[in-house]
């Protein structure tokens, strides 16, 4: 479980954010941790740069994090997020440039076989056109 | 002359209660063309820095600053939070280091405009708020020193959201609609126009 | 409204569909009519053909209906769901190669845009790498 | 010598309950390189089938294959589902057009295999069903006529299964599995090979 790059869901409905992490605990059972968060400080739609510096450290690996993000403040939230964690920490976490849902369930399938974090955002972010 | 701390209270004051009665305004422009949250963030943003007003004031001027850029950080929620927060953040940083308002205003400004196209990858021409945050900086610069700047900074803002409206948006979520964005106001652009022009009722007394 | 195609949003989970549908609705309102579904027959993580025929005749508009899947299972199962329309309305139906969320957000924003069911698809698919 | 109603009512039932008994292998089997469900729907799918036997042996041969597709295409809930539904549709579609059992069991179940490719996009050596349907259908054809045909098809298929073990997914869910999806048999190459071994055991009256 510590051998795997761990996955964080930002989305901006918790819904979707948490049926991901479903259908990604599906894929990979156990073996990658995976964490998520969705909605603004009040619950609405939105993000909440709180809530991804604390999905970061729930899902933290010594191999790092991929975030999986959907819409442009998801992705500005948490390059945010990343920059306000513990500085030793902030190297280890990537925001991958690739579709939320099937980004998230290739990241963390790739994870599960022990890839590194290069690795893991690469194969997320074939998904992905630019 | 150099800023007083309550002249910066107030200013702080006034210029997040207006964003706050704004936000009607700001949730219809971006309704028009985006998610229709600009408002709501915004006030929920700025009704945290009221809440901590007391405190933010109490802060030298570099962390009062510093302190404002967290809140927006952590309680927008939108594109905007980060965007705004960086500013605040990065104008704080810039009086650590060495600059001093209302001197070198334009600096600290310019520290501020620069965290926003960093964070967003963006630049003026692409319909956000850059779009007044850049011209009310070539103000800054071009006027300093006259005695009318206040009132030329905020005729800049109020020119500049007016002429997001013919620009088709190529960053945030306006971007999606393509063509379909012409012929509508920036909903960050105006936000940045009422704090812009807020920041200027204040130091010129008309509240 | 019945000028604008209708936008289906089909996913393994009904949490992704229904977070997804939201984000559409925030973004264009009534404008556009979305129908979503989620689940296998069960309840768990799958899909449906009878719920997705459902969708589709629900977001039905007599511009057509794009269809937004995540992975392979529901695109399969839209698919089948098509064939199974009635047949004056198959060809009004089209499945779009995209990540679900994403491009059920740009299908949905050109789609208010009064924009035919191929440019929906097309703007839909320019977000897919393949 | 044509095949009889009850004769097609216990093949089915037998296939029926040997896939349903068979979904802990299945399952286990799609937790290795798939989302472990595919026991669970091919459990599902059968099962309402079995619920309406009665009903589908009542039926003339190409509409009762037509039901069972249909019913596994609206309950099994994976992707499995349309393609198993898209065999069973073809093949009655094959009846319904002058072609008759048992005689031309290998156009009709070649009918079926073919709508399985157009449905998935795919073709034997993807490390799908594929892998066991086609070379199930080529001992159709080759040992036509043999006295030992049914033996040999059911051989042909646990010999399938086997050989998709060291092949790489490039359909499915195990496709994203890359390079790790070797070394594991495919869940749905096993579940085609209780299904057509459950035929081939119900035919030879040893069930
Ligand atoms: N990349 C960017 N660079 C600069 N400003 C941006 C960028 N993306 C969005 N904005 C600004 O943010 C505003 C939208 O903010 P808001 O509605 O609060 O966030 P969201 O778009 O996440 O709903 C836009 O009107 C625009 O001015
Ligand atoms: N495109 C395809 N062509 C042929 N068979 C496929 C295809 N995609 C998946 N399969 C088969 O379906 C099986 C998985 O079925 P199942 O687990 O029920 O569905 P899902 O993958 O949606 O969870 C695979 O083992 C494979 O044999
Ligand atoms: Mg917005
Ligand atoms: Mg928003
Ligand atoms: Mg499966
Ligand atoms: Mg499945």
């Amino acid at each position: 479980m510590t051998d795997a790059v761990g996955i964080v869901i930002v989305s901006h409905s918790k819904d979707i954010a948490k049926g991901t992490a479903d259908m990604v605990r599906q894929m990979v059972g156990s073996e990658v941790k995976v964490a998520f968060c969705g909605g603004n400080p009040d619950g609405g739609l939105g993000t909440s740069v709180s809530l991804i510096v604390d999905a970061i450290n729930d899902a933290w690996s010594a191999k790092g994090v991929a975030i999986l993000v959907d819409l442009g403040g998801a992705e500005t939230n948490s390059e945010m997020a990343v920059e306000m964690l513990e500085p030793a920490r902030r190297d280890l976490v990537v925001v991958c440039n690739a579709p939320i849902v099937e980004g998230a369930v290739m990241a963390a399938t790739e994870a599960a076989g022990g890839s590194s974090l290069a690795q893991v955002k690469a194969v997320a972010e074939e998904l992905s056109a630019d | 002359m150099s800023l007083r701390p309550e002249t910066f209270k107030s200013l702080i004051k006034l210029a997040a209660e207006r964003v706050i009665a704004s936000a009607p305004e700001l949730t219809s422009l971006d309704q028009a063309i985006g998610d229709g949250d600009h408002g709501f963030n915004m006030k929920r943003g700025f009704e945290a820095v009221l809440g901590k007003l007391d405190a933010i004031s109490e802060q030298p001027f570099d962390e009062a600053l510093k302190t404002i850029g967290k809140t927006l950080v952590m309680t927008v929620g939108g594109a905007s939070g980060p965007l705004y927060g960086s500013f605040f953040l990065a104008a704080g940083e810039a009086l650590s280091h060495d600059k001093h308002l209302p001197e070198d205003i334009a600096d600290v400004f310019g520290s501020g405009v620069n965290a926003v196209s960093a964070r967003g990858r963006s630049q003026a021409g692409e319909k956000t708020m850059l779009d007044v945050l850049v011209p009310v900086l070539e103000t800054l610069k071009n006027a300093a020193g006259q005695p009318d700047l206040i009132a030329r900074v905020s005729t800049t803002a109020a020119e500049a959201v007016e002429r997001t409206a013919p620009m088709r948006a190529t960053k945030g979520r306006a971007s999606f609609l393509g063509p379909r964005s012409v012929g509508h106001i920036d909903p960050g652009a105006r936000s940045s126009c009422v704090l812009v022009q807020a920041v200027c009722a204040s130091l010129e007394g008309k509240q």
